[in-house]
């Protein structure tokens, strides 16, 4: 490998005043002409170029992506990673991912800060009791290391929750993932794309798509500011765009793009060292390296492609924050900011063939995936390059919203952050 | 926040309403004429619109009412607000 | 303690009190109205702070909120000390506690400046290029990383002070009260519009107010004292607001802003005492009037960032406003005519200034002109290349610049004795505001600045912030502004007579050169987060093209002063690096806040009981006086259970659930949401909401309804009662009544507006007491002895209007639980007394209040569902085998076409199903998985235990599950793995007790 | 014979502003759209219910406060009888527009109950909790709102100059309470 990163190459470049580090990833013009075309620089994008690449052997390949790459939801979400999901498809779907998150670091040798400091969900009445143990009765059975924690646990593994009694929503419990943690959310994308980039794909940044182009019911290639693509295959991983891509293929997809928002405080000395989730008064903190507090807020109710919300979403996290950790009030919140997310009916992603050939579809995380990248680029890839659902994946299909067949994670599991 | 002038109770704060999504989606009226895909366009299928969007808005915490908006979705700009039950205007 | 560095002559200290205050352990002195960062001045100390990453040595830059070294850590007491406070923001008060953060064990000898002799090895990302070999020891290498990282410490104790919001709405807000917030607050409020003025400083007038050069005067008065004579009459006007201590921390759209009102944090412990600290603004303005000045820009060289070295207008306002000397030495070096005002003020104080060092060839301006016949010294086209001194600015070198400024005219360097370099490196419009409301920049060559271009909103900029810096053109452009904006004739403030010095020359280089190369230097950009041009530039060179990229991988503005220094630099080393104009780089997003807001001033009074709305039912009282345990049901607190002495949830449990079905049980059940329905098209309506037909219902009649989504799911349940022809009252979950009552209101309003149906809720008319048991029919007879209860008069499923004394209710005989049971509704103020005669008569009975935990249980023996319980939103009619209540023959209802899908139709979907386990005591836990086969893997989950209660009226364990294909398991044995065991369990019917409803009409 | 129990125990007095609730009252919720509603209205309590948005109009005995285009809250303006809960109108109306399908006629006198505020800090207290314009309100005798306070639904009905009535659904009263009282111990 080229430009191996480690503490020697470090200390080599040192000596040169590190003028000699090579470019990360290059800036090359589009070719006319790709195997496949991966429209979205964000991680899943990025990440579904370096394994079609990798895994599938497809290297004239592009990733065209309208401004930066990891500049969409990569790079402003609130990092938490973890597979405690309720039903057998996403417990596959996500645990799939975390497997690949366990080694990405080396895999991409770029330092993604996969840390596995634990996830912990907590319960505030009596259903959340009943919805996590049967999480968490599910996880054990689907091999994904949860366990349920009593309000002592809780207290003992996070100390500085508020679990007194007489609190408006007493904590009654709760779940840890151990496994579960958090990574640096821009060195998924930067490593992604170097490896990718390595493999031959282009990168392609400053390029929006205009236009796809369909021949019958298959594509010929993609219209962008940087002239047309011809392509056969077009793999969609636009979050919050996809509408506006779907729409250019003639397609409606069951998805509503919404403002989601997230803040960080000042950065202080280490205070907590885990991810703490609390779906029913939402509230979720963790650390970063960095030492600030990273908090995410909630969804507002209407579709907006602003990246702005509402104030009281924000009002309304931070209550719940103070309820939990009173010791948080003097605390300042640094900057604020908002990210579109795309939601499906049924809080679950949609990674599918369409009716349209060579067309595929990845989206519909919502709240929650940054934690799914590698997985979601994996099986995504797997799907383009065989035009078939890897068996991971087989369940998010776009069919389910006509049969019925939903996967509905709102219902017992948490929001999915 | 946004400051919406409810039809029928004029400006307020964003607080007092509730969002309901893309307007003018009619209830079939034979739901059970329709096949799953027509049914399955009804109930999921959505325009999601990055531009100017219809959408229906309810004023839940003051008059109760539901009414429409147009909206740029792009920069939460409010174009218009019309009753319930009002066409939208064309172009 | 000396105050040998004050100067007299100061309006806006007051000397005579003195003020004494702790720093980093050592008390010293200073006076009212001093900034902590002043008094460490006077007591000259610059040596406050280490940076982030380096540990390097840091000073005080700045007299304002853009402060980025001189962040400190204030108070000791666990619940009130608070980390990363700007020095140059805190008002000294006597007892004030702050000490240096980032540093151990102190800001004179850090461990961690050892950082600065590796800084080699720790370029911009380094740690994405490391710490990954071998993988397991990530986990050790980031303890360590993040125990170096962060600022100060958090409070580890609940906050002791209060905070609290307010809503205001005003024609006009005025942010900054500088010359031109003055003017403008002045003349929207003669315009009668009422006006609201902010400043985030204590004292209105911004940089003009101690600005005593005879060279600036408005109107042949000094400046100053021009707009000291304003501010006293904008005092006198009445339809103004003014707020100081008061920062706008965002602008959202719809002209709705945020503001931090800072009341207490001047002020020491006893004044403070029961005092709202902090007041969040929630400001919704018609016009919005930006006027929030501009901010000095530092000059980016080698080792810019020595104690000692602070920006030219903060060693002024150090001298003008505080009397304070920075320094014995002082030089200052500049690109503008600036510097020259600070060099000025201190020499006619009798401060000495060396020299001063100009990057341009040469200026003629009338300031330039009086600096030089004061005599001051001036390197005109010279540069410093390099600073010297540790923990304090000792000396700089200097070299005379070569034509192009990128490199030198020779090879001489001068090495000049120096404690305290002023420097200057023009101005940048303060536009964070502007931007975070939507509103467009557009870059203007001539002073490489970002002015406002498109406004989002009813708003102007006016002043500095809008790019106007001479006096002259800020009274003309902003009365002009003003004139247009608030559509008048004249401001007060046309054609004045403006005296002012004009810049006459320019020049600027975003990064100075050195004669060391690049890579040997330190060039600050982002003196917080030590991020450095060579940085900058090594991300460039790794490709990282994007402002945006930059920034995230050299963390250069990632700061708690979010980059107000070194943005611009950040953004001109670009452009200048890749050759693209300035313009095209873009600027990075400013986010709010614009200053760190405190999570407990947006949360305000919505902590502790007051985090969430609690409703209580009439009866409360009772239930507290007769010790029951409550539940949160959403928003309401429910009875629980009555535990008796120290009986145990379970025992008691146990004894309400026996003593009901053996005699007679009382349960609040007010919580019910309760919506009355009238119209023409009542029947109708509830054919359309609802699985089964109502249009037979009799008046007087009762019927249990299943409400779904029309995705076909289970949504509500609940009784709905015929009270005539066209009027019922529909009960429905107590957590579903208000989602259920805005459902039906959308499905009337924008579906169905041809339906004559009028929805009105009166859940919180009416309490509900329901009776239940062998013995609730001879309870009632002694309340309401003249009803007849006889089935035939009163039969299951029927209602009565009645009286008990004078007072109406409604009585229905429907049961939950399959007793024998009335429900009786009455106006909620005798909800309490009503309840109470149920006790008096019912005590004979042994009449046992139970809360939801025993009705659950009771409900579990007859197999009845709790929605939301016993289902999680993916189960249909059909999978909890209540076909019986979805009609066949109605053409339609919300939800039905759903149910006709391939999927949902399916046979082996998860069907409700009864559990119980081979061994009757063992109670299984709810939530846990079913499967059919052990050892199988991967395990097939067949579904879960969704209610599960020891039944004392049984004996035995009883469970409600949903299992996959379980319509069709009767009887078949099944399993339910444990963590430690396995329990084996049969598929029954879910109804366990009195299927053929005998109990109903005992 | 049943004990009358309102929610709100006692008078709470501060600086520029007294906290009470007036009971019992007669409540009743008007709806309906025709000219014969409004008229059989008229014709039966004598006040012609208002149709502008956010007014009230008051006769001797009753105040109408206008809450949507098709919906009324009917106040008593005086207390009414603990002994029983039949009230005449209200079997009156009930009969006149509900019988006859006109509209519907609801009693709420228990849905909501009703605190008045006195003095001249009122506004005072309610901008620290609601996000309601009061700035035109405050000067208009009569003037009604529905809006937020301390994030609970409440009417607004600005009675007379330094009084303002406010009703808010009787199980969040408690709530609302202490909530007030909290903030108006700052005022």
């Amino acid at each position: 490998m080229i430009n191996k990163y480690s503490i020697f190459s470090l200390i080599k470049n040192a000596f040169s005043y590190h003028e000699n580090w090579q470019k990360a990833w290059n800036d090359p013009q589009p070719k006319k002409e790709y195997d496949a075309v991966i429209v979205g620089g964000g991680g899943h994008g990025l990440a579904t170029a370096y394994y079609l690449a990798k895994k599938h052997n497809m290297k004239n390949i592009a990733v065209v992506e309208k401004g930066w790459i990891g500049g969409g939801n990569t790079g402003r979400n609130t990092t938490i990673i973890r597979s405690n999901y309720l039903w057998d498809a996403s417990a596959g779907l996500y645990d799939h991912a975390l497997k690949i998150w366990e080694g990405l670091s080396q895999e991409l040798n770029y330092n993604v800060m996969f840390s596995q400091r634990g996830v912990m969900n907590l319960a505030h009445n009596l259903q959340d009791v009943r919805d996590l143990k049967r999480r968490t009765h599910a996880n054990r059975l689907n091999g994904i290391d949860a366990v349920y924690l009593s309000t002592e646990e809780v207290k003992k593994f996070c100390p500085i929750i508020n679990t007194s009694t007489d609190i408006r929503y007493p904590v009654l419990g709760g779940t840890l993932q151990r496994r579960a943690g958090t990574a640096r959310h821009d060195a998924v994308a930067w490593g992604y794309a170097r490896g990718a980039d390595e493999m031959g794909v282009d990168i392609i940044q400053n390029c929006e798509v205009k236009g796809i182009k369909r021949n019958g019911d298959s594509v010929e290639g993609i219209e962008t500011t940087k002239g047309f693509i011809k392509t056969k295959k077009i793999g969609v991983v636009a979050a919050g765009h996809s509408s506006v891509i779907a729409n250019m293929a003639g397609l409606r997809l069951p998805l509503e793009s919404k403002p989601l928002q997230a803040l960080v405080s000042e950065p202080v000395k280490p205070i907590i060292d885990t991810v703490v989730m609390s779906n029913a008064v939402h509230a979720y903190v963790s650390q970063s390296d960095k030492g600030e507090l990273v908090i995410g807020a909630g969804t507002d109710d209407y579709v907006s492609y602003s990246q702005k919300g509402s104030h009281q979403i924000v009002e309304g996290t931070l209550n719940a924050i103070l309820e939990l950790y009173p010791i948080f009030s003097r605390m300042r919140m640094l900057r604020q900011w908002g990210g579109i997310v795309d939601i499906c009916p049924d809080a679950s992603p949609i990674l599918s063939k369409t009716s349209v050939k060579g067309l595929y579809f990845n989206c519909g995380w919502g709240t929650g995936g940054f934690k799914a990248t590698p997985g979601s680029g994996d099986l995504f890839a797997h799907t383009i390059a065989n035009d078939e659902p890897h068996k991971l994946n087989a369940a998010f299909n776009l069919n389910r919203f006509v049969s019925g067949d939903l996967v509905d994670e709102h219902g017992a599991a948490a929001v999915a952050h | 926040m946004f400051l919406i002038n409810c039809p029928y109770c004029g400006e307020r704060d964003q607080s007092e309403f509730i969002a309901g999504g893309e307007a003018h989606i009619e209830r079939p009226k034979q739901p059970t004429e329709l096949s799953d895909d027509e049914w399955a366009e009804y109930l999921f299928m959505r325009k999601n619109i990055k531009g100017i969007q219809f959408e229906r808005w309810n004023h839940a915490h003051g008059c109760r009412k539901w009414f429409n908006m147009i909206r740029d979705t792009s920069n939460d700009e409010i174009k218009l607000i019309y009753k319930m039950g009002e066409k939208p205007p064309k172009g | 303690m000396s105050q040998n560095l004050r100067v007299k002559s100061s309006n806006f200290i007051d000397e005579t009190s003195r003020i004494s205050f702790k720093f980093n352990g050592k008390t010293y002195y200073g006076f009212k109205g001093d900034t902590l960062a002043s008094a460490l001045l006077a007591n000259d100390i610059h040596l406050v702070g280490r940076s982030f990453k380096y540990h390097r040595p840091r000073g005080i830059m700045t007299s304002g909120s853009e402060e980025p070294n001189a962040i400190v850590q204030v108070g000791n007491d666990k619940a009130i000390t608070e980390p990363n406070v700007r020095a140059t923001e805190v008002e000294i008060y006597n007892g004030l506690e702050a000490k240096s953060q980032n540093c151990w064990p102190s800001v004179n000898f850090d461990i961690g400046g050892i950082n600065n002799f590796l800084s080699p090895l720790l370029p911009a990302g380094f740690y994405y290029k490391t710490f990954m070999w071998p993988a397991s020891f990530w986990e050790k290498y980031e303890i360590a990383i993040r125990h170096s990282a962060g600022l100060g410490r958090s409070p580890t104790k609940p906050d002791t002070d209060i905070y609290e919001h307010r809503y205001i709405h005003c024609d006009v807000l005025v942010i900054g009260a500088g010359i031109s917030g003055i003017m403008a607050a002045k003349t929207a409020a003669k315009n009668n519009l009422n006006t609201l003025l902010l400043d985030e400083k204590n004292e209105l007038g911004g940089m003009t107010i101690y600005q005593n050069s005879e060279k600036f005067k408005i109107d042949n008065k000094i400046s100053s004292e021009w707009l000291n004579d304003e501010i006293e009459e904008l005092k006198k006007l009445d339809n103004l607001e003014i707020k100081t201590r008061t920062s706008v921390a965002a602008y959202h759209g719809y002209n709705y802003l945020l503001a931090r009102e800072n009341l207490t944090d001047h002020l020491s412990k006893d004044e403070k005492e029961n005092k709202v600290r902090q007041r969040l603004l929630k400001i919704r303005a018609k016009k919005v009037i930006v006027a929030t000045g501009s901010l000095e820009r530092p000059l980016v060289f080698n080792n810019n960032d020595r104690p000692g070295i602070m920006l030219s207008s903060a060693v002024k306002k150090y001298a003008d406003y505080y009397g304070v000397i920075c320094g014995k030495n002082n030089i200052f070096f500049t690109n503008n005519d600036t510097a020259y005002e600070s060099a000025i003020s201190l020499l006619k104080k009798g401060i000495n200034v060396h020299c001063i060092i100009d990057i341009r060839e040469n200026s003629n301006s009338s300031i330039v002109k009086e600096a030089q016949d004061l005599g001051l010294k001036i390197y005109w086209s010279h540069t410093i290349v390099d600073t010297h001194g540790y923990k304090r600015l000792k000396q700089i070198s200097i070299m005379e610049l070569s034509k192009d400024g990128q490199s030198f005219a020779n090879s001489n360097k001068i090495v000049l004795d120096c404690d305290c370099l002023g420097m200057s490196g023009g101005w940048t419009p303060a536009v964070h505001l502007f931007t975070q409301s939507g509103g467009k920049l557009k870059f203007r060559e001539k002073d490489q600045v970002f002015i406002p271009n498109k406004y989002p909103s009813e708003q102007v900029s006016i002043g500095s912030c809008n790019g106007d810096f001479e006096l002259d053109e800020i009274i003309k452009n902003s009365s002009d502004i003003l004139k247009d904006f608030l559509k008048i004739e004249k401001t007060g403030f046309d054609n004045m007579n403006v005296e002012t010095s004009k810049e006459t020359s320019k020049k600027n280089i975003w990064l100075l050169p050195s004669d060391k190369i690049v890579g040997k230097t330190k060039p600050f950009v982002d003196y917080q987060n030590d991020a450095t041009a060579k940085d900058i530039k090594l991300a460039l060179r790794e490709g990282f093209r994007s402002i945006e990229h930059v920034k995230r991988y050299t963390t250069t503005g990632m700061g708690t002063d979010q980059g107000k220094l070194g943005n611009m630099h950040a953004l001109g080393i670009i452009a200048d690096t890749t050759g693209v104009k300035m313009g095209e780089v873009g600027t990075t997003t400013f986010r709010p806040p614009y200053t760190p807001l405190t999570f407990g001033t947006i949360v305000g009074r919505n902590v502790g009981e007051y985090f969430d709305i609690f409703r209580r039912t009439p009866m409360n009282d009772w239930h507290i006086n007769n010790n029951a345990e409550f539940e949160n049901v959403g928003q309401w607190k429910r009875a629980w259970y009555y535990p008796r002495g120290n009986e145990s949830m379970y025992e008691a449990v146990q004894r309400e659930s026996k003593a009901t079905r053996e005699s007679a049980g009382i349960l609040d059940a007010s919580t019910l949401g309760k919506i009355d329905i009238q119209g023409s098209d009542a029947s109708e309506f509830l054919n359309r909401v609802y699985t089964n037909a109502w249009s037979k219902l009799g008046i007087g009649k009762c019927r249990y309804g299943l409400m779904l989504n029309e995705d076909g799911m289970v949504y509500d349940d609940g009784v709905t009662t015929r009270l005539g022809e066209n009027h019922y009252i529909m009960t429905t979950t107590t957590g579903g009544a208000a989602n259920v009552l805005s459902k039906l209101e959308d499905y009337l309003q924008t579906e169905w507006p041809e339906l004559d149906v009028y929805l009105t809720s009166v859940t919180d008319h009416f309490a509900t007491a329901t009776i239940g048991g062998p013995n609730s029919k001879k309870i009632l007879n002694k309340l309401i002895p003249d009803l007849d209860l006889s089935d035939e008069n009163f039969p299951h499923m029927s209602f009565k209007e009645e009286k008990i004394g004078k007072i109406n209710c409604r009585i229905m005989r429907i049961s939950f639980t399959g007793e024998l049971s009335y429900e009786i509704n009455i106006q909620a103020s005798y909800g309490k007394s009503l309840w109470e005669q149920c006790m008096d008569a019912g005590k004979e009975f042994n009449i046992t209040p139970y809360g939801t935990e025993t009705m659950h249980l009771l409900r579990a023996e007859k197999g009845f569902i709790i929605v939301g319980q016993d289902t999680d939103g993916t189960m249909t009619p059909i999978d909890l085998q209540m076909d019986w209540v979805v009609s066949k023959k109605k053409y339609d209802f919300i939800g039905k076409r759903s149910l006709y899908r391939s999927d949902t139709m399916r046979e082996d979907r998860k069907q409700m199903v009864g559990l119980l386990t081979d061994d009757p005591n063992t109670v299984l836990e709810e939530g846990a998985q079913i499967i059919s086969e052990l050892d199988q893997t991967p395990v097939k989950m067949l579904g879960h235990v969704t209610s599960s209660y020891f039944s004392p009226n049984l004996g035995k364990s009883i469970a409600l599950a949903v299992v996959k294909g379980g319509k069709n398991m009767m009887g078949k044995k099944l399993f339910i793995p444990m963590e430690d065991k396995t329990i084996n369990v049969t598929v029954v019917d879910p109804i366990f007790l009195d299927k053929e409803n005998k109990k109903l009409n005992a | 014979m049943l004990n009358y129990t309102s929610p709100i125990k006692e008078v709470k007095k501060y600086s520029g502003l007294t906290v009470s609730e007036i009971s019992p009252l007669m409540k009743l919720n008007l709806r309906g759209k025709s000219r014969d509603f409004l008229t059989t209205i008229g014709q039966n309590i004598n006040i012609i219910l208002p149709l502008e948005a956010n007014t009230s109009a008051s006769s001797e005995n009753y105040t109408a406060i206008w809450l949507s285009p098709d919906e009324w809250m009917l106040v008593s303006n005086r207390t009414v009888n603990k002994e029983n809960n039949d009230y005449e109108i209200e079997k009156l109306l009930f009969n006149k527009i509900s019988k006859t399908n006109l509209g519907s006629v609801t009693d709420v006198s228990d849905q909501l109950v009703m605190i008045n505020l006195n003095g001249e800090k009122i506004f005072d207290l309610l901008c620290t909790g609601s996000p309601f314009n009061f700035n035109d309100f405050r000067s208009i005798k009569g003037s009604s709102t529905q809006t937020l306070l301390a994030q609970i639904d409440v009417i607004i009905h600005h009675n007379q100059i330094n009084s303002v009535n406010l009703f808010v659904r009787r199980s969040f009263s408690e709530h609302l309470m202490s909530w007030i009282n909290d903030s108006a111990s700052r005022l």
